[in-house]
């Protein structure tokens, strides 16, 4: 299966009844497949909607209508989705979201990118809010992160992110769907059903008392407060006696896993830190490594945007050192090797 | 001596905060009155707008959700295939229905989703303070058309009922109606009940428009606002059934069926 | 061991097939395997490729900047990637379209007329699994019964695919001894 | 047929529908303002009442401020 | 007049001849007053669009046209622009784009908020791109902001965004429009008119070749150094022997200025930074101050967003305290004041 | 012996990326040669979508301005606004046109924007891979509608054409077209020449929708292609003239006169 | 000096008018002038008001957390309103529709009969003005010439509309010794 | 009237309009592939030339392929 099937496949097999989205490259055999997938589920609804901002509005509508539901798209397309992701979180209403990153800014191209990651985690939308946003670097962490996405979705009522890109959608590797464990679950009392035996409720985002408004963004604010301290994941790999260590994650995670190895059979110090979630952001780890290591090489499918999450986790307390290749292109670990390298001797380590 | 006429048992008890004279104040008031008498309101499920009837779940005692200006459409599309036997319906105004939301509009009743639209029309932008909406009439004045609107510059007022009745089998119902005395308020609340037994019968798509004072816009007073839609408004939205698909037999055996 | 392939050829002769039923074939074999079609999608025409690479362990990078093989169906492929293989590695082109030798000097190069024999048994769209049949032989990298049985999964219950495909794979095999 | 109608002038805006409709003119203009700032209607007390309790005023209401009442 | 007024008549004196836009609270005065004065102008163009897509691409159209062109909206209205606003980018053309933020997520309401921080400077849109962003504090400095702004847009060929809120759109104070001075501007050589005497040419932001893409990224990069360099405003009150910066722009500044007089009244020694330009960010100023200053204090009318600025501005050279006010809460002096004091005590200074 | 036919002078010399039979070949060979006879390539400017026709700027030898997915109304409304003497066109499909861009258009259409639309209708998203239109049949297999569209899940396919007609005097002219053989490419021809005459006469706004094949995605050779939309396609959208306000005589004295 | 006003009633009552008069005549003055009406636009009804800071320098914030005048035109703004005062601060009250005395003892009250005195030139209306014509008395913050003039510049043109408020204006200021 | 074509075989891609439009059956589809990969079109050149340049196939080809000329 493909990456973009496997994400459909898990979506189902979590329990994923609805999907809305709009065409666009690279992602599309996703809604593809759950055009057909999901004529075979009992409930199942697929609407291929007239564009992206109505798909992440009917995402809203299942949402409240109590359902699992899923949207994706790719860049220019998660742009426009900008508004409803606000209204998700401010109406504090599950849903999960895949962007699988093409090329940009405008129309750019449908190569492998990594340049939607402030737009990711730092939301794209108006207001303070957040998404959980998890980094897959193979299909079978597809699999996985995509059914757990469900999970924290619901858990804490926030929409998850699923950042990938056209190399993990389009790539095939050999997965199971037998990883997921399905958490407890708090039961869905805020949903819109219709007030059958119980007093008629509403969910709604405007709330014109400025302060009823404040105590709203606070309880996001501890909510997020709360991910931070639940859900962060991050891998960490040769990284015991590293003096370099490379930080990257999606695809480019995968690239430097490859360099990391090969700088290793040349005799260098080197690890990787690979974060799996982008939002919250593994600061703690990477702080915790500051000790030992003496440079951080950011290593980004982009001109530069977590580097900035880097710096803001070691606060000048350790070197940091950007290498990033915009645009779609998809760098080679060798490239990433020299780079690695280079830093190794000027150092002096 | 009897009650015959008591404040509807769905509409709260809090005053609306609607200008004296609105007609979204009579509408909100007519959507009460049917979901008692239909006995609908444990499976009702309202979708406000952004526009002035956004705060309308403060005064509904049934279900709402709160929509993004001009999203209605969208929401109530997957809210009913999620839930295919609650009543849902979006309320939109012309801002809301036939300018930002007009794709969402367009696409949910070309699918001939099962529920259905009110659609207040007043010709203004009410909740934003006055602004041309896309039914304001040619030479009406607004803050935006300072000196009435154009043809050249800002368009016709677009009749969007006419243009969505020309969509396929989708569609069911239209109709075009106002809340300017008794007797065509009654009409308009006969054209909702229709609408909410159309989605209740799985025919397709309804939609009522109901042409609605908005006297602070027109800075006008109430009866003047009645007025004027009596005189100038119905004019180019005339008033009346622009589409029912269930006068066709076929359709209305079907129906009589079940 | 790490062995990455590119196939390439232009858009209708069924290249991403090919790789993708050799990549079947690995995986029916437990071996670690991705598969990676390139980005043709959103614009029509030009040449189509993908990449399999197959390995015991962990793939990091399913690209292959320098890869072991190559197989080429038509000459425009032939130009834009007989410079990335590896030496030594080797280079399998369709020399039904392709009427040139690679210019390099440090790879071998295995030439099957896999379009000429795909018309021989009738069905000029075989070309690609003929090539397969005979880059599996040389290469030894799968078993050939690996492909075949992976035929009946790609195509599952379309009987006269099957048989024709698992012919085509079996005649290409067996053009190289 | 006799009836009697109850407005509630603290929901009243005085937008004189009820007034209009009523067929009886039993309605009038309050000089009070109410809380709102609203001259809000009243039922004219001044002489006989004429209500039949047909409800027409209720109907046309915006706010819901009218009940009506009705001898069988 | 009022603030959004005095925008909409700066630009009228800037020589912007075309306004696009759609109506939302707290900004409806600036296309209100537009519609009217545009009429006023040779060849002024005014279009209510019918959503804030459409208003942001006619931004487009008439920008690659050749005008001077801009539109405004608040929050929500801003989200749905960042598709439109990334295409600006990745074509490389001028706009002024005017953000009366309110408080969000969501619908939110109407009060004055900052909190679209982030979606303004980090791009809320897709891809590597950066929008200038200018935040007024004063009527007077909408003015002098708003036309400034449409020079550094033709400038550089790049969308400068315009942030406000709606307590200094609502705000009327005296304003002179006679600061202007325009600066020399290159000739308009790419805009598209017909080709008239000249090649045919076209503008785009699809870029299939991911090297010549990822060189377009590169350039973009060049360009934003280059407007980091010489575009930083900041602006600085009683910082000389301050022990606590307060650091804080928009209307937050304005508070935070009346706060920090009272307390300097107190005799505390205190001082405020007030970034200007929220993109490029003022952080050598910031990174100045540290040597002096032993705590910053970041007040913003948001959960905390700029304060990741001045974390990076200061990588941990000096502590940092925040205090914020979201949901579209006015703070008053006053309690800033009872902030600062407290932590001057709390510090011992 | 004379060359009476040549590639036309503004179609750039290269190979176009479009599929063997590909409609939009067509159709962009004609606009180059209608430039070229009416002699405006001076000062025409297309503006390409995305989709399949998103690289016409590579072909096209005047001006063009990319738009973003959906929004060449806008960008061209605005465009002839700042630039009233130049021929604008808008080139669009049937997803771009009719689904994500509903808005656009019609908004544009009901100003009477002074610019012309190509409508290219291939029942399909050709570009993304076969995936269902707003415009593809009912029973047509796509990669999104994998057993054929069905009335119930997605709507019924939509005749803008139709619906951008019942706009009030903004839109001047309206035809629908094919190019499945030499005639049928000759009415095109001729019914865009008559768009682009219309907007350089001032009327309103022009659509000129044109059937067109696409063979890759409906998985046919291109003249298989050429008979579904003869059969099939055609029994749906009905070819011709659609709305014509030229053939009223105010109008057509009007353009008379100047 | 640095000196604020909250002026405060219901929708209708024209308290941004007169906030806005007041502010006017403050610029014609060269003094530093904010205005700020409060943010009721995207919802209907309720109160309306505006805050008026005038000074000698850059004004900081042009909110009022304790301003030292309110003119208050209705109840429930009394009650929204009268504990912002400060402590020795002035309450200015339209006693035609309220019948309450603050209920605070550090600060002074002043009530007009602004209501009725409108009534009795004929035009309910200019009820605003002939409260700010006793508040500019009052207060003396404003030469009531200034204000006057003022109008000539906020209703450009209209004349009958300038010489009924400006008639308010002078009722209102003569109204108190 | 005498008639002639040339075909950009090259810029073909084979789509069999100019055949199917070609009332004289001039044009036929070549063996050989070209380097795109497609079989393209081209001129019947066994037994007499029966072209009379009416261009039909060049407005039918999508490609641009054909040009046409004609005796006077
Ligand atoms: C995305 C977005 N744009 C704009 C607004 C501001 N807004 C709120 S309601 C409204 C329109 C109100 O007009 P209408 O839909 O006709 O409703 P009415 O108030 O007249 O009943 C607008 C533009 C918004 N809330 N969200
Ligand atoms: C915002 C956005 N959404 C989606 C896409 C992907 N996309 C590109 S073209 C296209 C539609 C193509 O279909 P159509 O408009 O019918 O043109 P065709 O290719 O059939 O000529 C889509 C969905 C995009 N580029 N931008
Ligand atoms: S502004 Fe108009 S639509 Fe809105 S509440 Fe007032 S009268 Fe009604
Ligand atoms: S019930 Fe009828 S008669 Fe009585 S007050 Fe109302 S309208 Fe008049
Ligand atoms: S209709 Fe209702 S709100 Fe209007 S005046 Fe009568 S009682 Fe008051
Ligand atoms: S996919 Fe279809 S529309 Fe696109 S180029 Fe090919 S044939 Fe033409
Ligand atoms: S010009 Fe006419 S006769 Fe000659 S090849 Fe072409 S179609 Fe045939
Ligand atoms: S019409 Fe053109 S492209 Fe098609 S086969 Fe003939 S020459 Fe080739
Ligand atoms: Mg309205
Ligand atoms: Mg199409």
């Amino acid at each position: 299966m493909r990456g973009n099937t496997v994400v459909g496949e898990a979506a189902i097999r979590a329990g994923c009844t609805c999907y809305f989205g709009y065409p666009i490259t690279p992602q599309n055999e996703l809604p593809e497949y759950m055009s057909r997938r999901l004529t075979e589920i009992e409930d199942g609804i697929f609407i291929q909607s007239e564009s992206e901002i109505s798909a992440i509005n009917m995402v809203l509508g299942a949402s409240v209508a109590g359902a699992r539901v899923m949207t994706s798209s790719s860049s220019p397309g998660i742009s426009l989705k900008q508004e409803g992701i606000s209204f998700l979180c401010g109406d504090e209403l599950p849903a999960v979201i895949v962007n699988m990153v093409r090329g940009g800014p405008g129309l750019g191209n449908i190569s492998p990118a990594q340049s939607d990651y402030f737009q990711s985690t730092r939301g794209g939308g108006h207001g303070d809010y957040r998404t959980v946003v998890l980094a897959p670097a193979s299909c079978q962490e597809m699999a996985d992160l995509t059914m757990e996405a469900f999970d924290i979705s619901d858990y804490y009522r926030n929409p998850v992110l699923i950042l990938a890109d056209g190399m993990l959608g389009q790539m095939m590797e050999p997965v199971t769907f037998e990883n997921y464990k399905p958490r407890e679950l708090p039961k869905k009392d805020y949903i819109i059903d219709g007030a059958k035996g119980r007093p008629s409720r509403f969910v709604r985002s405007l709330i014109l008392n400025t302060k009823d408004m404040e105590e709203h963004n606070w309880k996001l604010m501890r909510k997020y407060k709360m991910i931070t301290k639940n859900e962060i994941k991050c891998d960490e790999f040769m990284m015991d006696d590293a003096k370099i260590a490379v930080v990257a994650y999606g695809t480019a995670a995968r690239i430097a896993k490859g360099a990391v190895k090969r700088a290793r059979k040349e005799g260098l110090k080197v690890g990787l830190i690979r974060p799996i979630t982008l939002w919250p952001y593994p600061s703690e780890v990477i702080k915790k490594w500051a000790r030992s290591v003496s440079l951080f090489v950011v290593f980004e499918m982009s001109a530069g945007q977590m580097i900035e999450d880097v710096e803001l986790s070691l606060k000048g307390s350790s070197e940091v050192y950007f290498y990033g290749r915009p645009g779609g292109v998809i760098p080679t670990p060798m490239e990433l090797v020299k780079i690695i390298s280079s830093q190794y001797y000027q150092k002096g380590f | 001596m009897k009650k015959v006429y008591s404040r509807p048992k769905y509409l709260k008890k809090v005053p609306m905060h609607y200008c004296p004279g609105c007609g979204h104040s009579i509408v909100a008031k007519l959507i009460t009155e049917l979901v008692e008498e239909m006995d609908i309101a444990d499976r009702t499920i309202c979708i406000p707008p952004a526009g002035c009837a956004v705060l309308l779940y403060n005064y509904f005692d049934f279900d709402c959700v709160e929509s993004a200006h001009g999203r209605g459409g969208a929401i109530a599309t997957a809210m009913k295939r999620v839930l295919p036997d609650r009543v849902i319906f979006t309320y939109q105004g012309d801002g809301d229905l036939a300018a930002i939301g007009t794709a969402e509009t367009i696409h949910a009743a070309n699918r001939g989703e099962r529920f259905t639209t009110i659609f207040i029309n007043n010709a203004v932008y009410g909740m934003t303070g006055g602004q041309m909406a896309p039914t304001t009439l040619f030479n009406q004045k607004t803050t935006t058309s300072q000196f009435g609107r154009e043809m050249r510059r800002d368009g016709a007022p677009i009749k969007m009922s006419e243009m969505l009745a020309t969509l396929d089998e989708g569609v069911a119902y239209i109709e075009r109606t106002t809340v300017i005395d008794v007797p065509s308020i009654k009409k308009t609340k006969k054209a909702i009940k229709k609408a909410f037994q159309i989605q209740m019968d799985d025919i397709g798509f309804s939609l009522v428009e109901v042409l609605s004072p908005c006297p602070t816009n027109w800075k006008m007073n109430p009866l003047q606002s009645c007025k004027w839609i009596d005189e100038d408004m119905t004019k180019v939205f005339p008033l009346g059934v622009i589409k029912d698909i269930t006068e066709n037999k076929k359709v209305k055996e079907a129906v009589n069926a079940d | 061991m790490q062995i990455k392939t590119i196939f390439a050829g232009f858009g209708g002769q069924g290249v991403l097939m090919m790789g993708y039923t050799f990549a079947v074939a690995a995986m029916r074999e437990d071996k670690i395997v991705t598969y990676l079609p390139s980005y043709g999608a959103e614009v029509r025409g030009g040449t189509a490729n993908c990449t399999v690479a197959i390995s015991d362990e962990e793939i990091a990078s399913p690209i292959a900047s320098s890869p072991e093989f190559i197989v080429v169906m038509n000459k425009p492929s032939l130009h834009s990637f007989q410079n990335k293989v590896q030496t030594g590695g080797i280079l399998f082109l369709n020399s039904t379209l392709i009427d040139e030798d690679p210019s390099r000097g440090d790879i071998e190069s295995i030439a099957i007329d896999a379009g000429d024999m795909a018309e021989g048994i009738g069905d000029a769209r075989t070309a690609n699994l003929i090539m397969l049949g005979a880059f599996i032989k040389k290469t030894n990298l799968v078993n050939i019964d690996a492909a075949i049985g992976g035929l009946g999964d790609i195509f599952e219950g379309k009987k006269k695919v099957i048989e024709m495909n698992s012919n085509a794979l079996t005649i290409g095999y067996d053009s190289l001894k | 047929m006799k009836g009697k109608i109850e407005i509630d002038t603290e929901m009243c805006k005085g937008c004189l529908f009820c007034i209009e409709a009523c067929p009886k003119e039993m309605i009038i203009i309050s000089e009070e303002l109410n809380l709102k700032g609203y001259y809000p209607a009243k039922v004219n007390d001044k002489g006989e009442s004429r209500c039949n309790g047909c409800t027409l005023c209720a109907v046309a209401c915006p706010e819901a401020a009218i009940e009506v009442y009705r001898e069988k």
